[in-house]
C-alpha cells in the first residue's frame, strides 16, 4: 500500500490526549496572557470576541462548506438586540448574550431559509445583499439605533450579579475567555458527532449526501442557525463591552475579515479558527503599531507566505515542521 | 397491497432529446432486474428518474402502492431506494471508515443529533467494520478516498450504498473500473444480498449480468425493446445486433 | 414618461461603466474560475498610472490610458508567472486569501508612492462636456464608454465563443491535465487570458474613473459592486455580465429616480430576488 | 517636572487615513513652533490607530493608553463612534478629551470631559443657510448623503432657511452608496429650486457629485450650489475645474488671511511639502494650543483641567475662538468661501464671515 | 532488437511525496501493442500518467527515440506524438461534444473522422460534455485523443463502461491502428481481452514490473497469470 501519509486522523488510541490538551493550552494561554499583558486586557478581549465569531463561521464554512460573506449580519444583529435589550430591559450580561443568541440565531433562519438554497457566488452575494439590507436599515432606523453615530447609552450590570465591569477590562476579559470556552466546548462536541459529519459530508459531496437520504437542506439550516446563535453571542459581547454599537458591526470588511483570519489559521479545524484570530490580529496590531501607514503590506506577505507553504493554514504548521526532520 | 416499485408510463425529456419514452416495469420484491442497452439509451436517466434526482416529464412511480414521483429524493432514499453512481461519488475528503459511517448514521436517523459521539454507539461501529471486511477494505479504512485508486473507490462506493440497507437497489455499473479479478468481490457481494431485496443492474459486463440476473430489460432509445430471461436476451437477434454483438451467446 | 426615458438612459450609461469596470472580472473570475479579489487592483494600478501620466506629466488622455494599460500588462505578466500560476491550483478559499493579499499589497503600495486621497485622471474638457440629445443632456463621457463598452462585448465575445483560443481556454480551465495531455499549452494560455483580464480591468478602471474615482481602497470600496455584476450575469458568460451590467444599472437607477429614500435597501432586496430566482445568473435558467 | 503623556486616537490607516495624518502634521507643526515644554514639563504624543469608524478598537485603544501609557489627556476622534465609545472611560478616569473633528453635537452630552476644538454641524451649516438666505436664495433644494451627518445637516439648513422665510421645495436624502448621481441632479434641475444645499462625506462621494454637477449643466441653468465640507482643501485638488465657483460655509480655510495662519502655513509647508492644510488640521492644532493651556492651568489633574478650559479664549489661525463653557465647544467664525484659482492651485477664498458662532445644535 | 519507441528506465514516480512506482523500467517499441495489467492501485494508471508527464517523477527516466522528456511538460510530450485516453474521460464539461473535439484537433486531423469512428458522437455534437452518458464520454475522450493523431496512444481502460458491440468495434480500431504503424499501450482489467488485443503484456504489482512476457507465451501457461493478477481469469 501507499506510504503512511495517506492515513487519514488519529487513530481513536490516541484520541486521550487530542481530547484534553488543546483546552488546557488555551486555558493556560489565557492565564499567561492575562499576566503577561495586563495592559493589554482590551486589545485581548477584542481577540476572544473575535474568536467567537470565526468559530462560529468556521462551522458553517469549515464544516458545512458554506461560503458566505454576510456573516456580519448576524453578529451586528446580535449586538443591536443585546444593546437594545440591555437599555431597554435588563442590565444582566448573561440574559444579554441569550438574546444576542437568539437574534442571531432567528436572523439565520429568516435569510437562511433563502440563503441555503444558493451556492457559490450567488451565495456569496445574496449572504452579502442580507448584510447590506440589515446595515443599511440599522442606519435608517435612527430613533432605535442612533444610526451612524452609533447605539449609546449601554451600561451592563455585573456578571452573574457579582462581577462589576471595570475600568482595566479584567472582568471583560475573563468574562468573554468564558463565553469563549464555553462555545468551544459546545463546538467540539457538535463537530464530533454524527450531525458534524453529516456536515463534512455535506461540504464533500451534496450530491453523494442527497443519495444517502440526507435532508441536506434543513441540516445545512441548522447548521446555519447554531452558527449564527453564535455570531449572535460574539455581537452582544461586544455591544457589552464596548457599551456601544455601530452600524459597523454590519460591514462587508469584516465578514471578510473572519474569513480571512479563518482560512488563515486553517477551515475545519476549530482550533485553526483560533490560531487564525490570534496570529492575524496581532500582526495587524503590532504592525499598524509600528507604521500606521504600511501596515497593510505586512499583512498582505505575511498571507500570500501562508497560502504558499502552509496550503492548510497555520494550524498545519507543527505538522509541516515535523515531516521536515 | 402490490409490494415493490412500479413504473407507470415514465418520460423524461431534456430540451428536445426524449430519454426516456412511456417507461413501464415492475421491480416486485426479491427480483434481479438487469438493464442493458446502449450507450446513452437513458439507462442512468431512468435510475435518476427512480431515485428522485431527477423529475419525470410525465409517468408516475409507486412504491408499495404509493406514489413516489412527487417526493425528493432524500425522502425516497429514506423510504427504502438506492443507488450507487455510475462515475463515482464519495466524499473524497473522508476516510474509507466515515464513507461507509455516514449513510449507516442517516439509515438509523442519527445525523440530527449532536450531542453523543458520531463513533459512540457500539452497534453502528460493529456495522461498519463488517461492511469494510466483506469488501476487503479494513487494510484501508484510514485512508482518505481521494487517495484511492480509481478501482478501489469503486468498491467504496458499493460498500456505501449497501450500508443503506434499501429495499431497491439500483446498482449502476458496479464493476466498471474493477479488475475481473476483484469482480467476484462484487458478484459475491450482490449474490449475498438479503433474499427479499429488489436489485436493478445496469451493466455493460455481461458476464457479471447473467451471472446475477434472472430477469434482462433491454432499453434502446429510451424504450424498453425486449424483457426476458437470460437465456431469452442472448438468443435474442435484434438484441445481437443492437447490444451484444458477435461476441456473445 | 420623460422619467422612464431618463431612467433609461442613464441606466445604460451608468450600466454600461458597470460593465466596463467588472468585464476583467468576468474573464479572470468567470472563464478562468480565479477567484480574483485582486481585480480592483488591476483597476487601480491601471488608474493611478493615467493619474500620474495625465496629472504629473501632462500627457493627453488618451495617449496615458493606452501606455496604462500596457504598463498593467506588464506587471501582469511577470506576476502571472511567479504567483498567480500557483493560485490556479488552490481551493476556492485560498484564492480568496490569496488574491486578497495580493490586493493589499497594491493598495499599500499605491497608498506608499501617491498616498490614500483621490487620483484624478485629467481628460480633455470637450470630454465632460454636456451633449444634449433632444429629449436628455448626456456627458460626451458617457457617450464614449457606451461604445468602448458596445466594441469590448463584441470583440470578447468572437474571441471566446468563436475562436480556437476560446475552446483553448476553457479547455484548460476545465482540466488542465486532460488539456495539457491533449497538447494545449495551458501555461500559455493561461497567461494570454489573465493579461487580457488585468488589460480589462485597467482600460475600465479609467474609463470608469469618472463615476468610481481612483484612490488606493479603490480595490475593496467597489468589490461587491464588480462581484455582483459577475454574479447576476453567471460565471464565464460575456454576453450575460453584460445584460447583467445593463440591468443593474437601469434597476439602480430606477431606485434612485422613483424610490430615492430606500434606494440602497431596494437595490439590494432585488438583487436578492434575482439570484434567488436566477441563482446561475440572468440568462441561465435553473434547472 | 515630568512628562505628560497625550494619547491621540485616530485612522492612520485605511481609506480614511487622511485624519490621522492630517492631525499628526498639524501637532508635530505645533510642536515644532512652540516646543516640547510647558510650564516645566515635557508633552509627547503617543499615537493609537483605529483603521476607521470602529468603536471597539477605539475604546481598547484607549484603555491602553489610560492604563498602560498612562496619558493624562485623550484627543483626536475623528468619527463620531469613536469619540463616543471612550466617553465612559474618560469620565471615570476623569481624563479630558479634546475632539479634533467628531461633528455630532451630541457627543459632548456624553461625558463632562470632552472638549471640542473642530466644528460642529449645525455650526456650519445654519450660517450658511442664513447666508444663502439673504444672498438672494429664494427656493432651495437640498440633496444629502443619507445618514447622521447628512440628516444633522439638512435639518439644520431646512430649519435655518425656513426661519428666514425661504422655501425648501424638496429635500433629497442620498443612499451613501450612490456612485452615479446623475439621477439626483436630474431631480435637483427639475426641482426649480435657485439653489441647492448639499452635504456628502469629503471623497469619492463628493468627486461624483461635484462632476455630476457640472456634467449636467446645473451651473449653466442657474442653480447655485452652497455646501459645507465638500470643497475640502485634501480633496480640491482632485475635484479639478469643476469645483471652480463652488460656495461653502467653513470654520476655516487654507488660506485665511492672517499672519498667525501664514506662520501655520508657511511651517507646515516646510516640514511637510506635499502636504496641505485643511479644517482637520486646525482642529489639531488648535487642540494642542488648548492642551499646552490646560496643562499649564491645571498639569495632570482631569477635573480641573476642565473647568480651566471653560471660558478659555485665544487667537487661532481660523481667527478668534473660545470655549463655550456651557457646551465644552468652540465659539467660532463661520467663513463663507468661493473656489478660485490660485496659480498652480485651488482654494477656498473667504469673502464674508458670520462671526462669534456657538454650537446651534447642542441646546437641540 | 529494435531501439525502443518508448523507454522508461528506473522511474520513481507518485503523488506529492507518496511514491507509486518504484523502479519502473520498460520498453515500448514502435508498432507493438502492449497491455499491461494488474490489480486495482498497482499503478497502472500512474504509469501512463507518468509517460504524459502529469505525475511528479522523483528519479529515472524517461525517453521517446532516445531522447529524454522527462523535464517537457505534458503538452511538449503531447506535440511530440503521445497521446493519453485517461481512465476518468475527463471530458471538458463547459465544452460541447465538437468543442472537446476541437480541443484536441492537430496536424491537420477532422472531426468527421472522429464521427465517422462513433456516429453516436455526431447525433450528440451541440451536447454539453457534462450531458453526455457515461459510454458516450467514454467514446468522446478517446476520440478526442485520436484527433491529436499521436504515433503512441496510452489507453487507460477504454473500454469501460462501453456496450460490447461498440467494444468490439473498438477493439478493431486500436488493432488497425496499430497496422497503421501507431504503437498502442492497453491498460486492462479484462485480462483476456487484453490478452487477445497484446502482442506483448506487462503485469504490474505494487509500482513495478512482476511479468513481462508475449501474449501468446501467457495464454499458454495460465496459472502463470493466475499468480500475478488472481483468480478470476476465465
Ligand atoms: N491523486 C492521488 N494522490 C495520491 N495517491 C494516489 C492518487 N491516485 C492514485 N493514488 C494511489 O496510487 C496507487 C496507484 O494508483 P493507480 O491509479 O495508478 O492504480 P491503477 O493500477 O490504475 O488502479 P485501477 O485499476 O484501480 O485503476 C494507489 O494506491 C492509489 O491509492
Ligand atoms: N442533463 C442532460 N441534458 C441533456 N441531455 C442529457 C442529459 N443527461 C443525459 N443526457 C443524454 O441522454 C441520453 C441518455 O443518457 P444516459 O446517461 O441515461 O445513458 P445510459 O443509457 O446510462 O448510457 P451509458 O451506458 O453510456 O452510461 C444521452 O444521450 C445523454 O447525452
Ligand atoms: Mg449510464
Ligand atoms: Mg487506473
Amino acid at each position: 500500500m501507499s506510504a503512511n501519509s495517506t492515513i487519514a486522523a488519529a487513530r481513536p488510541q490516541i484520541r486521550g490526549a487530542a481530547t484534553f490538551l488543546p483546552p488546557i493550552i488555551l486555558l493556560a494561554g489565557a492565564f499567561v496572557a492575562f499576566w503577561l499583558f495586563p495592559y493589554d486586557l482590551g486589545f485581548m478581549t477584542r481577540i476572544l470576541i473575535m474568536m467567537v465569531f470565526v468559530l462560529s463561521f468556521d462551522l458553517i464554512l469549515g464544516y458545512a462548506g458554506i461560503a458566505t460573506l454576510g456573516h456580519a449580519a448576524m453578529y451586528g444583529c446580535g449586538a443591536y438586540a443585546a444593546g437594545l435589550f440591555a437599555i431597554h430591559v435588563s442590565a444582566d450580561p448573561l440574559l444579554g448574550l441569550a438574546i444576542g443568541a437568539a437574534a442571531g440565531a432567528l436572523i439565520a433562519l429568516v435569510s437562511g431559509l433563502l440563503l441555503m438554497r444558493a451556492h457559490g457566488l450567488s451565495l456569496l452575494m445574496l449572504s452579502i445583499a442580507v448584510t447590506m439590507v440589515l446595515q443599511e436599515t440599522a442606519s435608517k432606523a435612527r430613533g432605535i439605533t442612533g444610526g451612524a453615530d452609533g447605539l449609546t447609552g449601554i451600561s451592563m450590570g455585573p456578571v452573574l450579579g457579582i462581577f462589576e465591569f471595570d475600568f482595566i477590562g479584567k472582568t471583560a476579559f475573563w468574562y468573554a475567555f468564558c463565553v469563549l470556552f464555553v462555545i468551544l466546548l459546545v463546538l467540539r462536541v457538535v463537530v464530533a458527532s454524527p450531525f458534524g459529519l453529516a456536515l463534512r459530508g455535506i461540504k464533500d459531496s451534496p450530491s453523494r449526501m442527497r443519495a444517502i437520504g440526507t435532508p441536506l437542506y434543513r441540516r445545512k439550516v441548522a447548521a446555519y442557525v447554531l452558527g449564527g446563535a453564535i455570531a449572535g453571542i460574539a455581537g452582544a459581547l461586544t455591544a457589552q463591552i464596548t457599551s456601544l454599537v455601530s452600524i459597523e458591526a454590519f460591514n462587508f470588511a469584516l465578514s471578510a475579515e473572519v474569513m480571512v483570519m479563518l482560512v488563515l489559521g486553517g477551515a475545519g479545524r476549530l482550533y485553526g479558527a483560533l490560531i487564525g484570530t490570534l496570529v492575524f490580529m496581532t500582526v495587524h496590531h503590532i504592525a499598524a503599531g509600528i507604521d500606521p501607514f504600511n501596515w497593510l503590506f505586512v499583512i498582505g506577505f505575511m498571507v500570500l507566505a501562508v497560502v504558499f507553504f502552509l496550503p492548510e493554514g497555520l494550524i498545519s504548521l507543527p505538522k509541516r515542521l515535523m515531516r521536515l526532520d | 397491497m402490490t409490494t415493490g416499485l412500479q413504473v407507470r408510463n415514465v418520460s423524461k425529456n431534456f430540451g428536445g432529446l426524449r430519454v426516456a419514452r412511456d417507461i413501464t416495469l415492475d421491480l416486485p420484491a426479491g427480483a434481479r432486474t438487469a438493464l442493458i442497452g446502449p450507450n446513452g439509451a437513458g439507462k442512468t436517466t431512468f435510475a435518476n428518474l427512480i431515485i428522485g434526482a431527477l423529475e419525470p416529464t410525465s409517468g408516475s412511480i409507486y412504491l408499495d402502492g404509493h406514489d413516489i414521483s412527487k417526493l425528493p429524493e432524500a425522502t425516497r432514499v429514506g423510504a427504502g431506494i438506492a443507488k450507487t453512481f455510475q462515475i463515482t461519488n464519495l466524499f473524497r475528503s473522508l476516510s474509507v471508515r466515515d464513507n461507509v459511517r455516514l449513510p449507516i448514521l442517516e439509515r438509523e436517523r442519527r445525523t440530527a443529533s449532536f450531542l453523543r459521539r458520531y463513533d459512540g454507539d457500539s452497534a453502528v461501529e460493529e456495522e461498519v467494520e463488517k461492511t469494510l471486511a466483506e469488501f476487503q477494505l479494513l487494510p484501508l479504512a484510514d485512508h482518505l478516498v481521494r487517495n484511492l485508486a480509481y478501482g478501489q473507490q469503486r468498491l467504496v462506493e458499493l460498500a456505501l450504498t449497501l450500508s443503506l440497507k434499501p429495499r431497491i437497489l439500483i446498482l449502476d455499473e458496479p464493476a466498471a473500473g474493477v479488475p475481473s479479478s476483484d469482480s467476484h468481490l462484487i458478484i459475491d457481494a450482490i449474490k449475498r444480498l438479503p433474499a427479499d431485496l429488489s436489485v436493478l443492474i445496469i451493466e455493460h459486463d455481461m458476464e457479471l449480468v447473467f451471472e446475477v440476473a434472472n430477469r434482462i430489460i433491454v432499453l434502446v432509445n429510451g424504450t424498453i425493446l425486449v424483457e426476458g430471461t437470460p437465456q431469452e436476451i442472448s438468443q435474442d437477434p435484434k438484441v445481437r445486433e443492437l447490444y451484444l454483438g458477435a461476441g456473445h451467446g | 414618461m420623460t422619467v422612464a426615458l431618463s431612467i433609461v438612459v442613464d441606466g445604460i450609461a451608468y450600466g454600461m461603466i458597470l460593465f466596463m469596470i467588472s468585464i476583467g472580472l468576468s474573464v479572470t473570475m468567470g472563464l478562468m474560475r480565479i477567484v480574483n479579489l485582486a481585480h480592483g487592483g488591476f483597476a487601480l494600478l491601471g488608474g493611478a498610472c493615467a493619474h500620474v501620466l495625465t496629472n504629473s506629466y501632462g500627457i493627453p488622455f488618451i495617449p496615458a490610458l493606452l501606455v496604462s494599460v500596457m504598463a498593467v500588462v506588464v506587471l501582469a505578466l511577470p506576476l502571472e508567472r511567479l504567483v498567480y500560476r500557483h493560485i490556479y491550483r488552490f481551493s476556492e478559499l485560498e484564492q480568496v486569501l490569496a488574491t486578497i493579499g495580493i490586493v493589499f499589497i497594491m493598495i499599500a503600495s499605491v497608498n506608499l508612492f501617491l498616498g490614500s486621497t483621490l487620483l484624478p485622471i485629467r481628460m480633455p474638457p470637450v470630454v465632460s462636456s454636456p451633449v444634449d440629445l433632444g429629449f436628455k443632456v448626456l456627458p460626451l463621457h458617457r457617450i464614449i464608454v457606451i461604445l468602448a463598452g458596445l466594441a469590448v462585448v463584441t470583440a470578447l465575445y468572437l474571441l471566446v465563443e468563436r475562436t480556437r483560443f476560446g475552446i483553448y481556454l476553457r479547455a484548460s480551465v476545465d482540466n488542465q491535465a486532460t488539456a495539457a495531455s491533449l497538447g494545449i499549452d495551458t501555461p500559455k494560455v493561461y497567461l494570454a487570458a489573465f493579461a487580457l483580464g488585468a488589460a480589462l480591468a485597467a482600460f475600465g478602471g479609467i474609463l470608469g474613473a469618472e463615476l468610481l474615482p481612483i484612490e488606493a481602497y479603490y480595490p475593496l470600496r467597489y468589490m461587491v459592486l464588480f462581484l455582483i455584476v459577475v454574479a447576476v450575469g453567471g460565471m464565464g458568460s460575456i454576453i450575460g455580465s453584460f445584460v447583467a451590467a445593463l440591468s443593474l444599472g437601469i434597476l439602480d437607477t430606477a431606485g434612485r429616480y422613483l424610490l430615492p429614500d430606500i434606494g440602497t435597501i431596494f437595490f439590494f432586496l432585488a438583487i436578492t430576488a434575482v439570484l434567488a430566482l436566477r441563482p446561475n445568473g440572468l440568462l441561465v435558467k435553473s434547472s | 517636572a515630568e512628562t505628560i503623556k497625550v494619547g491621540v486616537i485616530a485612522t492612520f490607516s485605511g481609506p480614511n487615513a487622511i485624519w490621522g495624518k492630517q492631525f499628526q502634521e498639524a501637532i508635530q507643526v505645533y510642536v515644532a513652533q512652540h516646543g516640547k515644554e510647558v510650564a516645566g514639563n515635557t508633552v509627547e504624543f503617543v499615537y493609537k490607530d483605529v483603521g476607521g469608524p470602529n468603536p471597539d478598537a477605539s475604546k481598547a485603544a484607549a484603555q491602553e493608553l489610560l492604563i498602560r501609557e498612562g496619558v493624562k489627556y485623550l484627543a483626536g476622534f475623528d468619527f463620531t463612534p469613536n469619540a463616543l465609545a471612550v466617553a465612559p472611560l474618560i469620565t471615570q478616569a476623569k481624563v479630558p478629551a479634546v475632539i479634533f473633528n467628531s461633528a455630532t453635537s451630541a457627543i459632548n452630552k456624553q461625558s463632562e470631559f470632552f472638549v471640542r476644538t473642530s466644528f460642529t454641524l449645525w455650526q456650519v451649516t445654519v450660517p450658511a443657510a442664513h447666508w444663502a438666505a439673504s444672498n438672494g436664495a429664494k427656493k432651495i433644494v437640498t440633496a444629502v448623503s443619507d445618514y447622521n451627518p447628512g440628516v444633522d445637516a439638512e435639518n439644520a439648513f431646512v430649519s435655518a432657511f425656513e426661519e428666514k422665510g425661504g422655501t425648501v421645495v424638496e429635500k433629497i436624502r442620498m443612499p451613501l452608496q450612490t456612485t452615479d448621481f446623475a439621477p439626483f441632479l436630474q431631480r435637483i434641475k427639475s426641482s426649480g429650486a435657485d439653489t441647492v444645499f448639499a452635504f456628502l462625506p469629503a471623497g469619492p462621494a463628493t468627486f461624483a457629485f461635484t462632476k455630476a454637477y457640472n456634467e449636467n449643466g446645473l451651473k449653466q441653468a442657474g442653480i447655485n450650489f452652497i455646501g459645507t465640507g465638500e470643497t475640502d482643501e485634501s480633496t480640491l485638488d482632485a475635484l479639478g475645474d469643476q469645483a471652480i465657483g463652488l460656495t461653502t460655509a467653513q470654520h476655516y480655510s487654507a488660506v485665511h488671511d492672517s499672519e498667525l495662519n501664514k506662520a501655520f502655513r508657511a511651517k507646515h509647508a516646510e516640514m511637510f511639502p506635499k502636504s496641505t492644510l485643511n479644517p482637520a488640521s486646525v482642529g489639531a492644532y488648535d487642540g494642542v494650543h488648548l492642551i499646552y493651556k490646560l496643562i499649564e492651568a491645571a498639569g495632570t489633574d482631569g477635573s480641573e483641567a476642565i473647568e480651566a478650559a471653560k471660558g478659555l479664549s485665544w487667537e487661532s489661525p481660523r481667527g478668534p475662538v473660545s470655549i463655550d463653557p456651557a457646551s465644552r465647544h468652540v465659539i467660532q467664525n463661520v467663513y463663507i468661501r468661493r473656489v478660485e484659482r490660485d496659480g498652480s492651485r485651488l482654494v477656498n477664498r473667504e469673502f464674508d464671515v458670520i462671526e462669534s458662532v456657538p454650537d446651534l445644535g447642542f441646546s437641540r | 532488437m529494435a531501439d525502443a519507441l518508448l523507454e522508461l528506465d528506473s522511474v520513481v514516480a507518485g503523488y506529492g511525496a507518496t511514491h507509486v512506482l518504484r523502479n519502473l523500467s520498460l520498453k515500448v517499441f514502435k508498432g507493438e501493442r502492449l497491455a499491461v495489467v494488474g490489480r486495482n492501485g498497482v499503478g497502472k494508471t500512474t504509469t501512463l500518467a507518468t509517460v504524459m508527464g502529469l505525475t511528479r517523477q522523483h528519479s529515472g527516466a524517461i525517453r521517446l527515440n532516445g531522447q529524454s522528456i522527462d523535464r517537457l511538460p505534458p503538452h511538449m510530450r503531447s506535440q511530440l506524438g503521445i497521446g493519453l485516453v485517461p481512465q476518468t474521460r475527463d471530458i471538458f464539461p463547459s465544452l460541447t461534444v465538437e468543442e472537446n473535439l476541437l480541443a484536441g484537433v492537430r496536424n491537420g486531423a477532422s472531426i468527421e473522422e472522429a464521427y465517422e469512428l462513433f456516429p453516436r458522437l455526431k447525433e450528440r455534437r451541440h451536447n454539453g460534455g457534462s450531458k453526455l452518458s457515461g459510454g458516450e464520454q467514454q467514446m468522446l475522450a478517446i476520440a478526442r485523443t485520436l484527433m491529436g493523431k499521436p504515433h503512441i496512444i496510452l489507453l487507460d481502460e477504454p473500454l469501460e463502461g462501453l456496450a460490447p458491440v461498440i467494444c468490439e468495434g473498438l477493439m478493431e480500431v486500436f488493432h488497425a491502428l496499430s497496422t497503421q504503424g501507431k504503437t498502442v499501450v492497453l491498460v486492462e482489467q479484462h485480462t483476456r481481452l487484453a490478452l487477445d488485443f497484446a502482442d506483448r503484456v506487462l503485469i504490474l504489482e505494487q509500482g513495478a514490473i512482476v511479468l513481462d512476457a508475449s501474449a501468446a507465451e501467457l495464454k499458454a501457461n495460465r496459472d502463470l497469470l493466475d499468480r500475478h493478477v488472481g483468480v478470476a481469469v476465465k
